[in-house]
């Protein structure tokens, strides 16, 4: 592992890179109130584990993460398509889009 | 020895009557009372026949063994000795009257009686079990349907509380039924998460990979775990027992439960927290006991006199009762934390003689408070000119607690005392004799303001003495209460068999310079 | 890779088909165009249910412990226990979803199904798999269907806000997952759990970064079955969506979400126990703790339910931290208890909230009202509550024991007060019920319901009266597991 | 299965050993027996008792075989019959009996057996004459009661063991306040009886610590146990604390007077005769015990005599006769507690059997005179003389008894006491003794004045001879209360000793003293009203009962505001605590709920803290 790092600067700018889009993605999810906004900000988090697993799969040099990333990808499209269909129905029910019109359920 | 499976009958015959009773879809009152007092009868005919087979020489006898989950040890095991017996006597002796108490019982009255039989298998099972596991298991099951039975079909005290707690005692419904039926709930299963943890303790140490009493008692244990485990069950144990400060419940609970759950409860319930106790706690762990010795005993003491004490300052009649309650199962406690022969011996008779008469009074408060509707003591007078008979039992009930020789009250305490002046403490003694003389207060005075005088006030006209089958509850139980009293021998040898037995147990496991040291 | 060991695949191909076959009759079935019931539709969920049976019973019929892709998927003792659990929750929550969805959704009886099967293959997938790509594509597969059945009630009011809400933290939590698993991947190599407990083995330095991977993994399972502080979608979810659905997501999820535990952390990472057991005994106390607090003072029952089951899973998590033969053990016993427990409860919570409200107040009297109903309840409380000759005693007692034998005895001690406190919940439903109200009439159930309750209420008191063969079971399967 | 043992001992021990050709031991269990037969039979079968009339004299022909049965018992014993001891075993410790039951004969429990089914047998055939205006269901619980107050004294005179004996002592505490409150529909007979009941039963506690503490060094029961160090004193005055209380000792006596409010056959019998007397024959059946504490018996004398001597004072100003009687009991107790502190036993002894005789008499006088005019109070009955004079004389006959004159049985007794302390150099008790003597002249002199020779009240003027019933009873006692003086032989022969009497100074002074007394009374109340009252501030001091007003205050004062402070710290400390808890938690519950804002975006929160939380711990950690 930590001969992985030592390697050299390739490696972890990538990871770095890949923690960064990930916070963003994460602060995006927490400040916007627009929830297709929301789910971009969701899209990014999990752009940044492809980019991770991207950046492992070329240091390890096999294949298995860009597979692995691969199937992230499929499976981040259907969860997204998902949102988008629970988006339209919240836009349905409310005729808005603001994360903030949805309290109801607490306590 | 016959191989007929006397004791799984005793157990579970209430239980199959309350699937019955299910399973039938009767409306009919009387086809419910048959099918419940039956399955008592059944039960009590059991106990006599057990009682009356066992064969002196101790140990523990009509055996029967079915496995549960044998890969971990646990196996329904089941086994009487004299301790056993007298207790299986005296639970099928109260349920018996108990189920004759609720007679007159007019609503939901199948469901009470299911549950009150769910109740009585788990009093019984705990008092025939061999398994420790299967011990705690009848435990609780003798104290869950008790929320019901009170949540249901108990009477509400309302209580106008003034003073700074006044919030308190709004916000949570203090004197309700619901409350009391929480609360007791809720602080003896509370008390059951220490018997848990105790237990657990027990089969690890002993690492036998059994729940069996016979082998985690033939274990011995670290002295360091004893002495945390001991206290943890009498702390679990004790809270059921109605060890200060933890007896707060048995006043709000009895006071607002229905006459035969009250009658079970203090008569035969809290028993099983004694019991716990003694054979668990003391027999099995005889190095905790011997060093916790003296805080069971201090805490026993306080709990007779304080117990008394605060009967006295009652002025509704069941707390008077539940208090006294209190106050007698110390002396249960403080025999028993005297490890001598004659304070076992005691204690377990104590628990036959209390059983007996806080089952009559209770039957009898639910006489009175059936007719009157009221429980204020200052409110009544003069009862003995309506109701003669209940005021005769209700005199005979007190005289049995204050210890009154020929009843059975007497024979128990004077044995606690006796073992306590030869215990670790003798002004344990003192302190328990002064308690029967504080109840010889309250109790006395209590009759005379409920039944003497000149006749009762014109609110309670239509008062009369007991109708049917309400006589068969006191007679019973009085007639016993007299038999144990003046014939303690019937039962005695085998207690005190018993009780010779673990004590010599207990002599080879703790040399006696352990219990010597106890005296600060 | 290589399809050798198809047999192996038995039970996740019959899902499978099951599905395709509810697939095919969906179409052939016209639905009504004008919303109403039809009983054409309506046999959606009884095929579903009869399929469901037949899997089971296939489960004892397949060949055991071959491998399949190559050791992704391996079909042991542990995989075929924990998947009887849950066709078994399936099945149940299909018979008792029958008549809720045909009432509330006629038209779309074949979506909610399918969905059901959808989610229950991934979790069938999940419990045997032993391959980071597999087990993130099962549980993806098990999850993103559970958004849509969250939302079924499109038009009620919490629905949408409680799918939204089950949505938001589930893909924020599959990108955490997964983007632990990455690192995982990345530090070992390999995504292969048998290789990865081989590398861990060789006692190489595991390095922060897997720690990392670890770490995060580990948060986006607790997504799933709701630990502290991941819970909080879990009582509103539970509120908005239909009950017979938070039936199956009140257990099925959970059992699934366990397995996955069990073989990532136990099976794969067992050798880091050191550095994930402390984390996992602070959730374990959180969960215990924050779940009984947060239902003491709930007036709706779904919600009530659902954070006891958040306590549950506290619990849970004890029997998963120990990690021995015993705890695994009995871990998947009391998701055993648990299934039975839940879903029955909560059939009936779809009963008396057929009219509309869940709380507290319309449980009233419901002893008087309907007797049989009442006292079902009671005894699925009391199996909650953990109380004598019902499933959930010999649940929390087993665990008691073996957390005891693991030498957590404070654990233990905070656990059985805290089931004291949450008795005091659960008895607030039984007041409800059994001390407050008066008569009426009785609610209606209809007859797959009534099944299914009945069907719950039996392996209750059967697990209850008669523990032995599943206790043995579960230790057999944990054994086989752990080689104990 | 544990193994068998053979079945010989499982036969439970026989509940008594009947011995069909053992006369004595037949004879003290049918003097035992037969009463108890008959209480069981009166109390379950209730149409019997409540048909009164045939329940009293069924229970007045048992009460009569018992004393013919003690009687004849007496006579085997007096012939030479040896002690004999029967028992069987009651209690166990290890297998061994630690305490029985049984029946222990002697001379002193067959004479002691034959007084009390004596008394009890005139007192019952009396009842039946003086109860029969009451309604029929209250009589035959009166001779229910009277039947089991036998068993329960019999029990205790025959008492092999001191166990036995408290057993009996518990028993006839009861009888007294089931007796006492014989008229529970009077609010003042309640208080009586239970008063009576916990003055006893405080002092019992005394008792039973004796006997906690017998037990403790002895291991038995026994009264002549031999006991060494402390316990040698502690033992027998734990013991003389319940004789105190069961035999009206200053301070405990207080209960005695009010006792009164029973029916006054019942005073008769249990109140002046047998039962307040137990505490007596306890002291001498365990004298070898009290022998080896002499301070105990120097502490006892001095209560004795202070008893006599205080409680005749407050006689004298008593215009309820029973209440006379009450204190003037208690007087005559303290001389028998007096004596026995002496260490003159027979002396003590004899004395009890005498004044069994005639102050049963004067309270079965004092009950005929009731019965006249329907009132206690002497004033009512003046001049009753003309009316019943038979009763009026055998009340008399009694007065002399009491008050020491020659050739009455009293005189005798006395004699003996005073005689006794004297040589055992009591100077200053026997001082207040005689003076208490004619104290007791006095009293009774203004009784008798009063009440059969003073003015005539209205009610006297009517009244009506007793019937048979009543006077025969009183007959026999009048008998004996002039003759019984002259058993002291028989009862010397009995203990073993020696008894001549003998004319002596102190019994001449004592005369004298009491003679003078009488005159004094004569004088006092013969010729003047009774409102011009010589004694004046004193008698106001005696009427307000200042030891009365002690105990009342220590209750008033003390018990009952320490059980409303126990009352309350029970109900808002310690239940409060437990309410506190439960309310924190309720507290704590609805207070958290905030945290589940509902907000989608906070849960998210929610899971990003907790996955920083775990980086957190990861980078520390790791």
């Amino acid at each position: 592992m930590n001969e992985i790092i030592a390697a050299g600067p390739g490696l972890s700018a990538w990871l770095i890179l890949a923690g960064v889009l990930f916070s963003v993605g994460v602060y995006g999810v927490l400040s916007r109130r627009n929830l297709i906004a929301i789910l971009c900000s969701v899209e990014l988090m999990a752009n940044a584990v492809n980019i991770n697993l991207v950046a492992f799969s070329r240091f390890h040099g096999d294949t298995l993460g860009q597979a692995f990333a691969l199937f992230g990808i499929a499976l981040t499209v259907a969860e997204v398509g998902v949102g988008l269909a629970i988006v339209m129905l919240v836009y349905r029910q409310r005729q808005g889009i603001d994360i903030d019109d949805l309290h109801d359920l607490l306590g | 020895m016959n191989s007929f499976p006397w004791l799984s009958m005793i157990v579970f015959a209430p239980l199959v009557a309350a699937v019955v009773l299910l399973a039938i879809p009767t409306k009919s009152r009387t086809t419910t009372r048959i099918v419940a007092i039956t399955s008592t009868l059944v039960s009590l005919v059991g106990s006599l026949r057990v009682a009356i087979g066992y064969l002196p020489g101790g140990g523990y006898q009509f055996r029967e063994h079915y496995p549960i989950i044998e890969s971990i040890g646990i196996n329904l095991d089941l086994g009487v000795d004299g301790w056993g017996i007298s207790l299986l006597l005296l639970t099928s002796i109260i349920i018996f009257a108990g189920a004759f108490a609720s007679w007159t019982l007019t609503q939901r009255d199948k469901e009470f009686y299911v549950l009150l039989l769910a109740l009585v298998c788990g009093v019984f099972g705990v008092f025939v079990s061999l398994d420790l596991f299967v011990f705690f298991l009848f435990y609780e099951i003798a104290v869950l349907p008790m929320y019901l039975l009170i949540g249901v079909w108990g009477s509400t005290k309302k209580v106008a509380e003034a003073g700074p707690f006044r919030f308190l005692f709004r916000l949570l419904d203090i004197g309700g039924k619901e409350y009391a039926a929480i609360k007791l709930t809720l602080m003896l299963l509370t008390g059951s998460a220490f018997i848990l943890v105790g237990i657990l303790a027990m089969y690890d140490s002993a690492g036998a990979h059994s729940f069996s009493i016979e082998t985690l008692g033939r274990a011995t244990y670290p002295r360091s775990l004893q002495m945390w485990v001991f206290p943890a069950l009498w702390l679990g144990f004790g809270t059921l027992a109605g060890v200060f400060p933890f007896h707060t419940w048995s006043p709000d609970g009895h006071a607002s439960a229905p006459t035969a759950v009250s009658m079970l409860h203090a008569g035969v319930l809290m028993k099983l927290g004694a019991f716990g106790v003694m054979r668990i706690g003391m027999v099995m762990l005889p190095q905790g006991a011997a060093s916790w010795a003296w805080v069971v005993g201090c805490v026993a003491v306080v709990n007779i006199v304080y117990g008394a004490l605060a009967a006295m300052r009652q002025t509704d009649l069941k707390y008077i009762v539940a208090y006294s309650s209190v106050s007698h199962m110390g002396v249960v406690m403080l025999g028993a934390a005297t490890m001598t022969v004659e304070g076992w011996n005691g204690a377990i008779y104590q628990m036959v003689a209390h059983g007996l008469m806080t089952g009559l009074f209770f039957a009898l408060v639910g006489l009175i408070y059936g007719q009157t509707h009221d429980r204020e003591v200052g409110n009544m007078g003069g009862f003995a000119k309506s109701m003669p008979a209940v005021a005769v039992f209700f005199t005979i009930a007190s005289l049995s607690s204050l210890g009154m020789p020929g009843l059975a009250g007497f024979v128990a305490e004077f044995q606690v005392f006796l073992g306590a002046w030869n215990g670790p403490m003798p002004w344990w003694a003192l302190a328990g004799v002064l308690g029967a003389w504080l109840t010889a207060v309250y109790v006395l005075r209590a009759a005379r303001r409920i039944f003497w005088g000149a006749g009762p006030p014109a609110r309670f006209t239509n008062l009369s003495d007991p109708v049917g089958t309400e006589w068969v509850a006191l007679v019973v139980l009085t007639a016993c209460l007299i038999l144990f009293g003046v014939a303690p021998r019937l039962i005695l040898d085998d207690i005190d068999t018993t009780t010779v037995g673990y004590l010599d147990t207990i002599s080879q496991t703790a040399p006696p310079q352990a219990s010597a040291g106890v005296r600060p | 890779m290589t399809f050798t060991g198809i047999e192996s695949l038995t039970l996740p191909l019959a899902v499978l088909a099951l599905l395709l076959m509810v697939f095919l009759a969906d179409l052939l079935v016209p639905a009504p165009s004008d919303g109403r019931q039809s009983d054409a539709q309506r046999g959606l969920g009884a095929l579903t249910c009869v399929g469901l049976v037949g899997v089971i019973l296939l489960s004892w019929w397949m060949p055991q412990g071959g491998l399949a892709f190559g050791g992704a998927y391996v079909q042991d003792a542990f995989a075929t226990y924990l998947q009887r659990v849950l066709l078994a929750a399936a099945a149940l929550g299909a018979l008792g979803s029958i008549d809720h969805v045909d009432r509330n959704f006629p038209s779309r009886q074949g979506e909610y199904y399918l969905m059901l099967l959808f989610s229950l293959l991934g979790m069938v997938v999940l419990a045997g798999a032993r391959e980071l790509v597999l087990i993130i594509v099962a549980f993806e597969l098990m999850g993103i269907p559970l958004y849509v059945l969250a939302a079924m009630q499109k038009r009620a009011a919490g629905g949408v806000e409680g799918s939204l809400k089950l949505y938001l933290t589930g893909a924020v939590s599959s990108a955490v997952t997964l983007y632990g698993m990455s690192f995982i991947y990345g530090v070992t190599g390999t995504t292969n759990l048998t290789a990865i407990a081989a590398r861990l083995s060789l006692g190489d330095d595991q390095g922060p970064l897997l720690v990392l991977g670890l770490l995060l993994s580990l948060a986006g399972m607790g997504f799933k079955i709701g630990v502290v502080p991941f819970h909080m979608w879990v009582p509103d979810t539970y509120q908005g969506s239909p009950t017979p659905f938070v039936a199956f997501l009140s257990v099925a999820p959970k059992a699934a979400g366990f397995g996955v535990l069990v073989r990532l952390f136990v099976e794969g990472l067992g050798a880091m126990r050191d550095t994930w057991w402390p984390i996992v005994l602070v959730l374990c106390v959180a969960t215990m703790v924050v779940g009984n607090l947060f239902a003491l003072s709930q007036r709706n029952v779904k919600r009530l339910l659902a954070w006891s089951g958040v306590a549950h899973i506290g619990l849970m998590l004890l029997a998963f931290g120990i990690a021995t033969v015993q705890g695994i053990g009995v871990l998947i016993f009391y998701l055993t208890a648990y299934v039975f427990t839940n879903m029955g409860a909560f059939f009936i919570v779809d009963v008396v909230g057929q009219d509309g409200s869940d709380d507290l107040d319309a449980w009233q009297g419901l002893a008087r009202r309907s007797p049989a109903l009442g006292g079902a309840m009671l005894i699925f409380l009391l199996s909650l509550g953990g109380i004598p000759f019902v499933a959930g005693f010999w649940a929390k007692f087993l665990l008691f024991w073996a957390a005891w034998q693991a030498g957590m005895g404070l654990l233990v001690l905070l656990g059985a007060l805290l089931a004291v406190l949450a008795l005091f919940y659960y008895l607030k439903v039984a007041r409800s019920m059994f001390i407050e109200g008066t008569d009426g009439p009785a609610p209606r159930v209809a007859l797959p319901t009534a099944l299914a309750i009945t069907i719950a209420l039996l392996g209750v008191i059967g697990i209850g009266v008669y523990p032995q063969p599943f206790v043995d079971a579960a230790l057999a399967a944990a054994a086989g597991l752990l080689g104990g | 299965m544990t193994s068998t043992t053979s079945s010989a001992d499982a036969s439970p021990p026989p509940i008594f050993p009947l011995h069909a050709d053992h006369l004595v031991l037949n004879l003290a269990l049918i003097a035992l027996l037969l009463p108890l037969a008959c209480f069981v039979l009166l109390a379950l079968v209730w149409p019997l008792r409540r048909a009164g009339r045939l329940a009293g004299w069924l229970s007045a022909t048992v009460a009569v075989i018992s004393f013919g049965a003690s009687a004849r018992l007496l006579m085997l014993v007096v012939g030479g019959e040896a002690p004999l001891t029967e028992t069987v075993g009651w209690l166990v410790r290890d297998g061994k009996v630690i305490a029985s039951m049984g029946v222990h004969i002697d001379g002193i429990s067959a004479s002691m057996l034959a007084v009390v089914t004596l008394v009890a047998a005139c007192v019952q055939v009396y009842s039946l004459g003086y109860m029969a205006e009451d309604s029929l269901p209250a009589q035959g619980r009166y001779f229910t009661y009277h039947s089991l107050f036998i068993t329960a004294m019999g029990g205790l005179v025959l008492a092999p063991n001191l166990l036995q004996l408290f057993a009996g002592w518990e028993l006839v505490g009861l009888c007294s306040y089931l007796l006492i409150g014989f008229y529970w529909a009077k609010p003042s007979a309640g208080q009586a009886a239970v008063k009576a009941f916990w003055v006893t039963k405080f002092a019992d506690m005394g008792l039973i610590v004796g006997l906690l503490a017998l037990y403790g060094a002895t291991g038995t029961f026994a009264w002549d146990a031999h006991l060494v160090g402390i316990w040698a004193t502690a033992v027998p005055a734990l013991l003389f604390m319940g004789v105190m209380g069961k035999s009206a000792q200053v301070p405990l006596h207080i209960w005695l007077p009010d006792a009164m409010e029973g029916p006054t056959p019942v005073s008769a019998l249990l109140h002046a005769a047998t039962m307040v007397a137990a505490g007596v024959y306890l002291i001498v059946r365990a004298y070898p015990l009290f022998e080896l504490a002499p301070s105990l018996l120097l502490a006892m004398t001095w209560i004795g005599a202070s008893t006599a001597l205080i409680a005749a004072a407050t006689a004298i100003v008593q215009d309820d006769i029973k209440k006379v009687l009450a204190y003037s009991t208690c007087s005559q107790l303290g001389y028998m507690i007096a004596a026995l502190g002496s260490g003159q036993i027979m002396g003590g002894y004899f004395h009890l059997t005498t004044h069994a005789f005639f102050k049963s008499l004067l309270f079965l006088g004092a009950g005929a005179a009731i019965h006249a005019v329907h009132s206690n109070d002497i004033h009512d009955m003046g001049g009753l003389w003309k009316t019943t004079r038979i009763s009026a004389l055998l009340f008399i006959t009694g007065s002399l008894a009491l008050v020491g004159v020659p050739i009455f049985a009293g005189f005798f007794s006395k004699d003996l006491i005073l005689e006794e302390m004297l040589e055992a150099g009591q100077y200053v008790p026997v001082a207040m003794l005689v003076l208490g003597a004619g104290l007791t002249a006095f009293y009774m002199t203004r009784v008798i004045v009063i009440a059969y020779f003073g003015d005539a009240a209205e009610g006297a003027e009517h009244a009506h001879e007793a019937p048979w019933t009543m006077l025969l009873p009183m007959g026999a006692l009048g008998l004996l209360a002039v003759g019984a003086g002259f058993g002291g032989d028989l009862l010397a022969t009995l203990w073993g000793q020696q008894y001549h009497f003998g004319m002596t100074p102190i019994g001449i002074t004592t005369s004298v003293i009491g003679l003078g007394g009488i005159a004094l009374g004569i004088m006092r109340y013969g010729t003047s009203t009774w409102t011009a009252d010589l004694l004046g501030g004193l008698r106001g001091f005696i009427l307000s009962g200042p030891v009365d007003r002690f105990w009342d205050s220590a209750w008033r004062q003390g018990l009952l505001p320490f059980a409303q402070v126990v009352g309350w710290f029970d109900r808002y400390i310690v239940d409060g605590l437990i309410n506190m808890v439960a309310w924190l938690f309720i507290f704590l519950a609805d207070r958290i709920k905030r945290f589940q804002t509902g907000r989608a975006q906070d849960y998210v929160f929610a899971v990003v803290l907790g996955v920083v939380a775990f980086i957190a711990y990861g980078m520390v950690g790791a």
